[in-house]
């Protein structure tokens, strides 16, 4: 069943075209990987599929539903959620609350009525609430960060902070998750850890839209694969075809074909 | 009417130059280090008291001219000690908010330092020219004023000159422009951010002579010109040194105006009103770019 | 002549480079390559003192350089030509070549060089009045590096020179980098994502991986090599 | 600490502060004790918008005026009784902080700092100018006390003490519902980083408006309460020096944290009368020289104010006894 779709998603920045008539389907339950060479536009990709910018042209389907006008946060309450490139974490939160603040369901619950609900609901205090803590305690446990628990997010080692925005983004109940590099900046060992995090993930039948530097990384876990280049997508399926492609050789390598 | 309207240009230029040279120090100190100082105005009092204690002592021009000369010098040596001091420590780890914060610390204190020293009487510098005015047709104005005027025309060449011709002028604005990039050059920023703030900081020192010469001088003088050149500085895109020149002349401009046809009252709430309307409007301020 | 000794850097907690050893000798051209993400250009904001290692030394000429401010590094001699964006937008080309002297005292010799970096890049001099800011990106580039060669560099290390250029102007710009090397004997520390032409001009090359360097070996014994490939492509 | 220990540390405290007034009769440390409770509550309201949400207002000031005249004015020209004008008085301040919170949709840093403080300037050349119903400079007098039952009365120090202890206790009580609920993480983690807040899903916007409006609601509603107590009210109290003062308490006292501003408004209110003492001696008003140099010295060594430290030293302390 396809998931999302982008169609001739275009993104200019002043006059500099970042991405032009880039077109794929997400289909539910795979995992899709995105590379090219740096500047190849693959994070502005997300930031417009998760809502941060909007697409110049073009537009983005979700479950049949047009959301390329839509903000960051109603995207995210459609089931998308994502991490960041730099980690984005709530540094002076404990570790648990970073995730129980992503456990708030968004899609009920304006400002407003949480102001009502720190008065009227049962557990004033949400650190207290038992039933959300479990739940926490449990996203927290299937990405290994359970001891943890009641540390500053800023003390964290970069790996586990790194695994703290997968854990927050999951909290959010997400249908589609988006990484961006989620091993840039991890030793090998920690790679293979994060492997094994994000297959469980879609294991569990969250679609994966995933950028990626580090090739064994993504060529462990991706389904397929989309290439793009100066903002044009160059080659879309397998990772075996996608390697043997021509084309993305020349984009990665540099060919000797001007030379 | 019309002699009443251009006398009120005049008199809006005069003040604007003021604003200018006070904002051209704050914008770049913002330009170059990021930081928004608001004890700026405190070192415009601070310039203000330099040159009523001189005129007491050498009075008439030599004072005033050299009190323009003490002004810079001394309070572009109290900005080296406030950046070494207060600034520097915070350089590596500040947020916008601790910087701010202790920019009003230092608000606060000098002001009341200077109630302590100088006492909470309002003072005036006396003018050398015992009050010459000088008529050109349709206005007319002091000498004085206009000698303020002058003066600060000529600071302000004398820094674009610099700016635009010297080494040191240039490499100011390479580090203001790409920090990396400057150090990669050679460009010592420590040195750079030591004079950025001296340079930033001796203009707010004359400027407050001149601000003295216009206006009343009195320890907790410093606010008007700190918020004035602030809006000034908003105004012009913030870090950008000639669009600060130009919103000094509007700003300038606007309020004598604004207080001559539409009310005296809310004179100084004429610049508060521009620049919320142009931040809601245009958020770089006019002369900004347009890059985010 | 440059000697990178087991350093280890980080980005907060972000583990950048894990114990990188890496030696230049006067003369050479050697070129470091990786895919996106490997280090290297953490690699060269650490020789420029841009960044500080947390462990292991640098020297340069048996001078330890890695506690010296960035300032000092170019004084020595070992200057960084940046990717073409970081050049001086509102400045001039000229104040930005100018900026490039900045440590300099010997005007006559600025001037030659300044002559030097003109005729090798006629572009520039056309637009020496122009603002950085408006220059295309290969422009840019060539500004970059003229820049850098107004520091009299004895090592110049460059940046992903070719990044994001059209590829006729790609071939300029290598054209130039050999010519740069030829005529002024300047020792080159090269990063590039073009391998095969890296790999074609350098003496030697070394291959960063995940913040480490994989391979060493000369530059034209690596390009036949199979694991070259892998280390971009990965299988 | 244990959970007996701390209840009884509640009672002791509750206690102490019902009974503070009864053991100091002296009148001019009553009013004291009154001018800091409504610092308490101004301060803490100004804390809820920066510490926790992160909107770095300068302009706080505005609502604390808005309260104080808003309750004064529909006093004396409608005769609306006081009691409900203190609410009204939040609720005028309530209505300006939604409007105030536009702007921050879209500045942050010294562009928000500068359109607060363009606000408050605004509203203080108003309440200077607009003579028939402010009487400008003059400033307001003769407003109406609290009117008394049962008996009682609030016009001595010692009567409206209980009153300001009331207002103080009940603002906090809100405060710490609200900071420790789901509405406090999330505005934390619009302060923390926007959009990484927006990435779970909050509406920043939304929580800005709401988070402006009430925090106006309380500064201004300790700003009523100031007007019934000293009964005579100015456009000073617009000025930015009372923004100041509120910024100065809560840095002091510890940005972010529920008892920061408690502690800051208290400790400074007294240590300036302290040092009154010593002004009388050496003839000199050194006491906002201290405020200046307290909140440098605060944010360049003592990140996290003296509640900060104190966090900091019990830990130490806690650590030391496991090890030892």
């Amino acid at each position: 069943m396809r998931l999302l779709q982008t169609q001739k998603v275009t993104k200019y920045f002043g006059g500099l075209c970042a991405l032009k008539e880039v077109s794929f389907n997400l289909e539910q339950g795979e995992v899709m990987g995105l590379i090219g060479p740096n500047g190849a536009g693959k994070t502005t990709l997300i930031n417009i599929i998760s809502g941060a910018f909007h697409p110049s042209q073009g537009k983005v389907v979700y479950h049949g539903r047009d959301i390329s006008r839509l903000k960051a946060h109603q995207i995210n309450v459609l089931g998308i959620a994502r991490t960041f490139q730099v980690v984005r974490i709530f540094k002076r939160l404990t570790v648990l609350e970073n995730v129980l603040t992503a456990m708030v369901d968004r899609s009920k619950e304006g400002p407003w009525k949480l102001v009502w609900g720190s008065f009227f609901k049962r557990v004033c205090a949400f650190k207290q609430d038992p039933e959300a803590c479990a739940t926490a305690e449990g996203l927290l446990a299937s990405v290994g960060l359970l001891r943890y628990r009641d540390e500053q997010a800023e003390n964290l080692p970069y790996a586990m902070a790194k695994r703290l925005e997968i854990a927050r983004a999951l909290a959010t109940r997400p249908k589609l998750l988006l990484l961006d590099e989620p091993s840039s900046g991890l030793n090998p060992a920690e790679q293979n850890e994060q492997i094994k995090i994000i297959r469980q993930i879609n294991e569990q039948g969250v679609t994966i839209l995933i950028i990626e530097h580090v090739m064994k990384v993504i060529m462990d876990i991706s389904h397929r694969l989309i290439v793009l280049h100066y903002g044009e997508k160059i080659a879309e399926g397998t990772p075996k075809e996608v390697y043997s492609d021509p084309l993305v050789v020349e984009a990665y390598l540099g060919g000797e074909a001007h030379a | 009417m019309e002699s009443l309207f251009l006398q009120q240009v005049v008199n809006g230029l005069i003040v604007g130059s003021v604003y200018s040279l006070i904002a051209v120090g704050l914008t770049m100190i913002f330009g170059v280090m990021r930081i928004s100082n608001f004890a700026h105005g405190d070192f415009s009092m601070v310039g203000a008291y330099i040159a009523v204690f001189l005129l007491a002592w050498v009075p008439g021009w030599m004072g005033w001219v050299g009190s323009l000369l003490a002004a810079a010098a001394g309070v572009g040596l109290l900005g080296i000690l406030v950046e070494r001091g207060v600034f520097r420590p915070l350089l590596t780890r500040w947020t916008d908010l601790d910087q701010i914060m202790v920019s009003i610390g230092l608000f606060i204190l000098m002001e009341n330092l200077a109630q302590l020293f100088f006492g909470a009487t309002p003072r005036t510098l006396s003018d050398p020219f015992g009050g010459v005015t000088v008529n050109m047709g349709l206005v007319s104005t002091s000498a004085m004023r206009l000698l303020c005027f002058a003066m600060a025309m000529v600071i302000i060449i004398v820094l674009e000159v610099y700016l635009n011709r010297a080494r040191m002028g240039v490499a100011i604005q390479a580090t203001a422009q790409n920090r990396t990039a400057a150090q990669l050059m050679g460009i010592n920023i420590n040195l750079i951010y030591a004079v950025t703030f001296a340079l930033g900081s001796a203009l707010a020192g004359l400027g407050g002579v001149l601000y003295g010469t216009l206006f009343a001088i009195y320890p907790t003088m410093g606010a008007i010109p700190t918020l004035k050149a602030f809006v000034v500085t908003i105004l012009g895109g913030m870090g950008n040194i000639r669009g600060a020149i130009f919103s000094g002349f509007i700003l300038g401009v606007a309020e004598t105006l604004g207080g001559t046809y539409i009310s005296m009252e809310y004179k100084h709430a004429i610049g508060f009103v521009i620049i919320i309307l142009v931040l809601l409007i245009i958020p770089n301020g006019l002369f900004g770019r347009s890059e985010k | 002549m440059l000697k990178v000794d087991n350093i280890t850097v980080a980005y907060g907690k972000a583990k950048a480079l894990h114990g990188v050893t890496l030696t230049v000798e006067q003369g050479e051209m050697v070129t470091l390559l990786g895919s996106n993400g490997a280090g290297k250009s953490t690699l060269l904001k650490t020789i420029s003192g841009l960044l500080k290692p947390r462990q292991g030394g640098i020297s340069f000429l048996g001078q330890q350089i890695n506690n010296l401010p960035p300032h000092k590094i170019v004084e020595l001699g070992v200057v960084q030509a940046p990717e073409g964006r970081e050049v001086f937008p509102s400045l001039s080309v000229r104040d930005n070549l100018r900026m490039g002297a900045f440590t300099r005292r010997d005007e006559k010799a600025v001037a030659r060089d300044l002559q030097f970096v003109f005729d090798l890049f006629p572009r520039l001099a056309e637009r020496r009045d122009q603002a950085a800011g408006t220059l295309s990106g290969g422009e840019a580039q060539m500004l970059a590096i003229a820049r850098a060669l107004l520091a009299d560099p004895k090592l110049l290390m460059l940046d992903e020179p070719s990044l994001g250029l059209a590829p006729l102007v790609r071939e300029d710009i290598f054209h130039v980098v050999q010519q740069i090397y030829q005529e002024r004997r300047v020792t080159i520390l090269l990063v590039e994502q073009n391998a095969k032409w890296a790999l074609g001009v350098a003496s030697r090359a070394y291959i960063m991986e995940n913040g480490r360097i994989v391979m060493e070996d000369l530059g034209s014994k690596l390009a036949e090599n199979e694991h070259v490939q892998r280390a971009y492509l990965g299988y | 600490m244990t959970g007996g220990s701390k209840k009884l540390l509640w009672a002791f405290g509750a206690a102490l502060a019902l009974a503070l007034p009864w053991l100091i009769s002296d009148r001019y440390i009553q009013h004291l004790l009154v001018t800091s409770l409504i610092f308490v509550i101004f301060a803490s309201s100004w804390n809820l918008l920066t510490g926790y949400a992160g909107q770095f207002n300068l302009g706080h000031a505005a609502f604390f005026g808005i309260g104080a005249y808003a309750s004064a004015l529909l006093a004396l020209k409608l005769g609306v009784p006081p009691w409900i004008g203190l609410f009204l008085g939040g609720l005028l301040a309530a209505a300006a902080g939604f409007l105030l919170g536009i702007p921050s949709l879209r500045l942050s840093g010294p562009y928000l700092a500068i359109t607060t403080i363009g606000f408050a300037e605004i509203l203080r050349l108003v309440a200077m100018n607009w003579v028939q119903l402010t009487r400008g400079s003059l400033g307001l007098y003769g407003i109406p006390p609290l009117p008394g039952f049962w008996g009682l009365e609030f016009t001595s120090e010692l009567t409206f003490y209980y009153v300001a202890l009331a207002g103080a206790a009940l603002a906090l009580f809100c405060f710490r519902r609200l900071t420790r609920s789901e509405f406090g993480l999330s505005l934390q983690a619009l302060r923390e980083d926007e959009p990484g807040a927006e990435s779970i899903g909050v509406d920043t916007n939304r929580f800005k408006l709401t988070v402006f409006t009430i925090s106006a609601f309380f500064g201004g509603f300790s700003g009523a309460l100031l007007a019934h107590y000293q009964r005579l009210i100015s456009p000073d109290l617009l000025s930015l020096h009372e923004t100041f003062q509120a910024l100065t308490m809560t840095i002091i006292g510890g940005l972010g944290t529920l008892t920061g501003p408690v502690v800051g408004a208290v400790l400074l209110t007294f240590l300036s009368e302290g040092l009154r003492f010593v002004e009388d001696a050496v003839k000199i008003d050194v006491r906002l020289i201290i405020y200046g140099a307290l909140l440098i010295v605060t944010i360049l060594f003592m990140r996290g104010g003296i509640v900060g430290l104190w966090e900091r030293l019990s830990a130490g302390r806690g650590r030391d006894q496991e090890e030892g």
